[in-house]
């Protein structure tokens, strides 16, 4: 019998550039690129999925993909400081190595998007992989299998929203409505202002044909979900992303198992329809 | 081939001839605690237990701290090294195990390569190892394999079988890698017909000594519909947390992935063993937990074997060793929360 | 024994019956042979599960903090060391008092039953009659008695304090069990050994540990919301089964409960490998006594002795020139 | 990041081993009994590396055994004389503590001298350098620290077989 491979010994990659997000200077961009130009080619990936980095000494941790497969050549992670490892993480300069294992999960349900009107609702620092998903979109060689996409994103502060060159460059684009908001009202400030379940409820985004695509802490969830069930979006097109604690991220560790389904097998983006008959547990 | 038999005293010399050609895995005592282990000296190992082992085998082929690689450090590079490569230089007979824990190897194979990703650790050792059981001739008050499609005699899942006739050992095999071994020991005579004979009662007396018996039928459905009972809160109340009913399960396989550092250069990233009934599994960075409550994590246990296990992989994920009703500080008694979940059904239908 | 067991399961309905508890904590009969686990009663008819005897060893005081109800009160069963683990919990301050009741009973000591089941080696106990002195303990095809005295748990032997130090109501006699002066033979003998000699016994003793934190679950004095074994922020020690992290586990889990270890020995009693850990508690017992003067959990107006001082604290461990 | 690294041991080329020694001072009287000592160009052995810290009272049991565990072969740890503390008594509280620690090492079988306390105020840069002396002999007649130190990893799954 051949020898199986190792899924869980990592791909070493390179810190190629480091981008601060936000004005508190706990959510940093890192662009990796893999050491060894094979492992690039192996690493197929699609929005929603997420990765294990391996700060190789301290630990690991599961992290959404930020860049989209159609940027190439290197990979994006916005990392939030929480604990000891992705402490550790903020402390890396460029050059320095980080493990990679994925990518893991199912991903945003690609199948079920095209031909469609999609809806992004996204909040605070899980914005992560629909910028990625966002990115995807309106790749030229994507955009034509998408209709109109509408993307509701909003963040506590100004400061806090990710990605704010790609927010200008999209805010530019016609076959994207993009709508930002923050929590207060902010000198300088001339976008929406109110919680995102509030503002959704406002632009009511039209569920004929249409996709919608959650993201966020889970205050914003529980409270966008009416919303979304008002504006007549079924529970089987409203996707959602789970955040379970994971370990290996292979479904075999057991952190993550929500009745016998496993976030990082079977997830991390699940149906509402799907949720709805999953116990309790995320 | 014939099953072999001989004398109890010819053990070790029997253990000697495997020895040549393959590792030997046995269960020894190390102060109270029986536990499997590689054998260096054969004397150590010991045969005369009644019921399972206090830690079960499964240790030999998923180590409570296994190290997955080892790693260097060097100024901005790392350099990694993968163990899983590294094949062991003979196969290794596991000698002894309960037919009980025979099963609770293929349970976890079914688990290990279940899914679109092999867990190679597992399934490396799984290939390489054969597998002798030691049928039980006394069974415990609780055990109760048979009520979970066990046999104290089970052959499924085992290589080999031995079988003790009081003054001698029959050792038979059910598989080609049984026939192997057993091809070594053509010293030995063949097994009489009256020893076979005895074989098949001495089964029928250890399959009647057990004496409970759960008729679980489909509890897997049963249990979709408890998800809120009231009984998890009782079945919890005295739980103290302890992770001693999973730890020591020999289907249980959850796992934690941690650097375990030498010093600033050097390390290793291993697994350990982890359990659900541990509050902080499920804690997540933000500080939320999604399994709190002591009920939801003594329902996870339930679950997991009796619902989750079927519905994935088609098999109960319990062996019926009865590990966790001796080894629980608080005598939690998986037995009684089975007959109570089954209780439940008759009341509500 | 009977008698006691009576007098409690009456007080116990009684107590329910009358709304002065709403739940009592106390000890019921085990699926095991010679097992009596904690149990949990909340209606008057069910008060005649509760029982006392021999092995009724658990520390009940561990539940109170999670039992402790918003309104009313709850009643809980204490020998002599689950009452001093309550006065410790309340000199910490973990639960007012006027939410607790009390009921005190004179323990004359629990058996150690990993010593019956590990003399009997591997034949099973099926049954365990407790008679005066003696325990009748069956099995398939045997029958032996061992004499009750002999077989007490060690910390029974020379405990001091069969009954709780305070209490509501107090049921059985308040007659005192014979006079024990403690002098630490066990520890003292103990420490005979060479440094060696005590590293390589905690070793081998220590090496079947799982590290499945019973001992750490059972202690009544172990409440902390989190850990130092769980804490990730920073993470001091790895949570793996290697001789050094379980060596280090013991002798923070030992340096925690010093001054606070009220003796009860129910890390000992519940841990699923037998690890014998009396020495390690009999040791703290004793660093208490000889430096502090102190006895935990018998006079609720003292300190616990780690968090207080006196000038003259002996330091003859401090280096000096030369 | 909070945690303590293992020593570096610098061994000359005749392979002559030499004790590294953490030492533990407080920021108000010992640290400055160790600058002291320093600028008044007292000589003593180069074996201890010093972590400052607030108050002896802040040292925790966790960063005596992870010293020993990551390697160091012996910790001296060193504060305000009684009576002296910057914050009152935070070094009597400290010494009930040490004392505890000390006996429950003593009683696992960890070499009386692997750990030492002392107390030096920041004027007695000489008794610093003698106590140090005093140390570095004490923990150089016991030899390397072999107990309580972490498997090395690069000889795998030692502990696998339970």
């Amino acid at each position: 019998m051949a020898v199986l491979e190792n899924v869980y010994f990592p791909k070493l990659m390179k810190i190629e550039e480091i981008t601060t997000e936000n004005p508190v200077n706990d959510l940093k961009t890192f662009k990796l690129v893999f050491k060894n130009q094979e492992d690039s080619k192996n690493f197929i990936y699609i929005p929603g999925q997420f990765a294990e980095l391996s700060q190789i000494g301290m630990g690991e941790f599961p992290i959404g993909i930020a860049s989209s497969p159609t940027e190439k050549g290197y990979l994006l992670f916005t990392i939030k400081k929480v604990g000891s490892v992705t402490g550790s993480v903020h402390y890396s300069t460029l050059g320095d190595v980080i493990g990679v294992r994925g990518p893991f999960g199912n991903g945003w349900p690609l199948e079920k998007m095209k031909g469609k009107n999609i809806v992004i609702v996204g909040g605070g620092f899980a914005f992560t992989t629909l910028r990625s998903m966002i990115y995807y979109m309106l790749a030229p060689e994507n955009r034509a299998n998408f209709k109109k996409i509408t993307v509701l994103y909003g963040a506590r502060s100004a400061g806090e929203l990710l990605y704010k060159k790609d927010l200008e460059n999209w805010e530019k684009r016609n076959d994207i409505n993009l709508i930002l908001t923050i929590d207060k009202a902010e000198p300088g400030w001339t976008k929406k202002v109110g919680y995102i379940p509030a503002v959704l409820k406002e632009i009511s985004p039209n569920s004929d044909n249409a996709v919608a695509i959650v993201c966020g802490p889970p205050v914003m969830i529980k409270f966008s979900m009416p919303v979304l069930t008002e504006c007549k979006f079924p529970d089987d097109a409203i996707f959602l992303s789970l955040e379970n604690r994971m370990k290996c991220g292979i479904g075999k560790c057991g952190h993550c198992s929500v009745g016998r389904m496993y976030v990082c097998l079977d997830g991390p983006v699940f149906s509402q329809a799907e949720l709805k008959k999953l116990p309790k547990e995320y | 081939m014939n099953p072999k038999s001989f004398e109890k005293r010819e053990l070790q010399n029997v253990l000697q001839i495997l020895a040549e050609n393959y590792d030997i895995v046995g269960p020894v005592k190390e102060g109270n605690v029986l536990k499997y282990k590689k054998l260096d000296k054969f004397e150590d190992i010991y045969l005369d237990f009644v019921g399972p082992s206090a830690i079960p085998p499964k240790s030999i082929l998923f180590p409570q701290r296994e190290v997955l690689f080892t790693y260097e450090l060097e100024n901005k590079d790392v350099k990694l090294h993968d163990l899983s490569q590294q094949k062991p230089a003979k196969i290794q007979v596991i000698f002894g195990i309960r037919p009980c824990d025979a099963k609770s190897f293929a349970l976890l194979k079914l688990f290990f390569e279940w899914g679109k990703y092999k867990d190679a650790y597992y399934l490396e050792k799984f290939n390489n190892s054969i597998f002798v059981s030691l049928a039980c001739n006394n069974t415990k008050s609780t055990c109760f394999c048979t009520s979970v499609g066990g046999d104290p005699f089970g052959k499924e899942n085992s290589d080999l079988q031995l079988v003790d006739l009081g003054k001698k050992y029959v050792l038979r095999s059910f598989t080609q890698k049984g026939e192997a071994v057993l091809s070594t020991l053509k010293k030995y005579a063949d097994a009489p017909k009256e020893d076979l004979q005895k074989i098949e009662q001495i089964n029928n007396d250890a399959r009647k000594s057990i004496k409970t018996h759960l008729e679980l039928g489909k509890i897997h459905e049963q249990l979709a519909n408890m998800w809120d009972d009231k009984i998890w809160a009782k079945f919890s109340a005295a739980c103290l947390g302890c992770g001693s009913c999973s730890f020591l399960c020999p289907t249980c396989h959850c796992f934690d992935v941690i650097d375990d550092r030498t010093d600033e250069r050097h390390g290793a990233r291993i697994r350990v063993w982890d359990t659900c009934q541990f509050p902080i599994f499920t804690k997540q960075g933000s500080g939320f937990n999604p399994r709190d409550a002591k009920l939801a994590r003594a329902r996870q246990r339930i679950f997991h074997k009796f619902n989750y296990y079927p519905t994935n992989y088609g098999v109960l994920g319990c062996v019926g060793c009865g590990r966790c009703i001796c080894l629980c500080p608080m005598n939690s008694d998986i037995r009684d929360e089975l007959a109570k979940v089954k209780e439940v059904k008759t009341a509500t239908t | 024994m009977n008698k006691l067991e009576n007098d409690l399961k009456e007080l116990g309905k009684k107590i329910l019956l009358d709304k002065t508890v709403g739940k009592i904590i106390g000890y019921s009969y085990g699926t095991l042979a010679g097992k009596c686990v904690p149990v949990f009663i909340d209606k008057p008819e069910e008060a005649g599960k509760l029982t006392w005897n021999s092995f009724c060893d658990t520390n009940l005081a561990r539940y109170i903090k999670k039992e402790i109800p918003k309104e009313g009160k709850i009643a809980i069963i204490a020998k002599g060391c689950t009452g001093r683990a309550i006065t410790q919990l309340l000199i910490e301050k973990q639960f007012p008092r006027e939410k607790l009741y009390i009921l005190g009973i004179n323990c004359a000591g629990t058996i150690d039953r990993r010593r019956i089941a590990n003399e009997l080696g591997s034949t099973e106990i099926l049954e365990i009659i407790e008679k005066e002195d003696k325990i009748l303990v069956k099995g398939t095809g045997f029958e032996k008695e061992f004499p009750r005295a002999e077989y007490l748990n060690y910390l029974c032997k020379v405990c001091k304090y069969p009954i709780p130090p305070i209490y509501d109501v107090l049921v059985g006699t308040k007659e005192p069990k014979g006079h024990i002066h403690d002098k630490y033979e066990d520890t003292l003998e103990f420490e005979k050994k060479t440094p060696d000699e005590k590293w390589a016994y905690f070793n081998e003793t220590l090496k079947n540990c799982t590290r499945c934190y019973a001992c750490r679950e059972a202690c009544p004095l172990c409440y902390c919301l989190e850990c130092f074994c769980d804490q990730t922020q920073p993470s001091w020690f790895c949570k793996s089964a290697e001789h050094s992290e379980i060596a280090v586990f013991h002798l923070v889990r030992a340096m925690h409960l010093a001054g606070r270890c009220v003796a009860c020995g129910d890390c000992n009693v519940v841990c699923p490998m037998g690890i014998d850990l009396i020495p390690i508690t009999r040791k703290l017992e004793k660093i208490v006594k000889d430096r502090f003067d102190a006895e935990v959990g018998i006079d609720p107006s003292k300190p616990p002795s780690l968090s207080t001082f006196c000038i003259e604290d002996q330091e003859e461990f401090f280096e000096e020139e030369e | 990041m909070t945690t303590i690294e293992t020593p570096i041991h610098i061994t000359n080329e005749l392979d002559h081993w030499e004790p590294k020694i953490i030492t533990f001072l407080c920021n108000w009287c010992s640290y400055a009994g160790a600058d002291l000592a320093g600028v008044s160009r007292i000589q003593y052995p180069p074996n201890i590396r010093i972590v400052r810290v607030p108050c002896s009272g802040r040292i925790s049991p966790y960063y005596l055994l992870k010293s020993l565990q990551v390697g160091w072969d012996g910790v001296l740890i060193s504060g305000c004389h009684p009576g002296d503390c910057h914050y009152l008594s935070g070094n009597l509280v400290a010494r009930r503590r040490f004392a505890v620690l000390k006996d429950l090492l003593d009683f696992f079988g960890i070499e009386p001298g692997r750990v030492n306390f002392s107390w030096v105020s920041a004027a007695e840069g000489e008794r610093f350098a003698k106590i140090v002396r005093k140390v570095v002999k004490k923990i150089q007649k016991l030899g390397p620290i072999k107990k309580l130190v972490k498997e090395n990893p690069f000889q795998p799954n030692k502990c696998e077989a339970q």
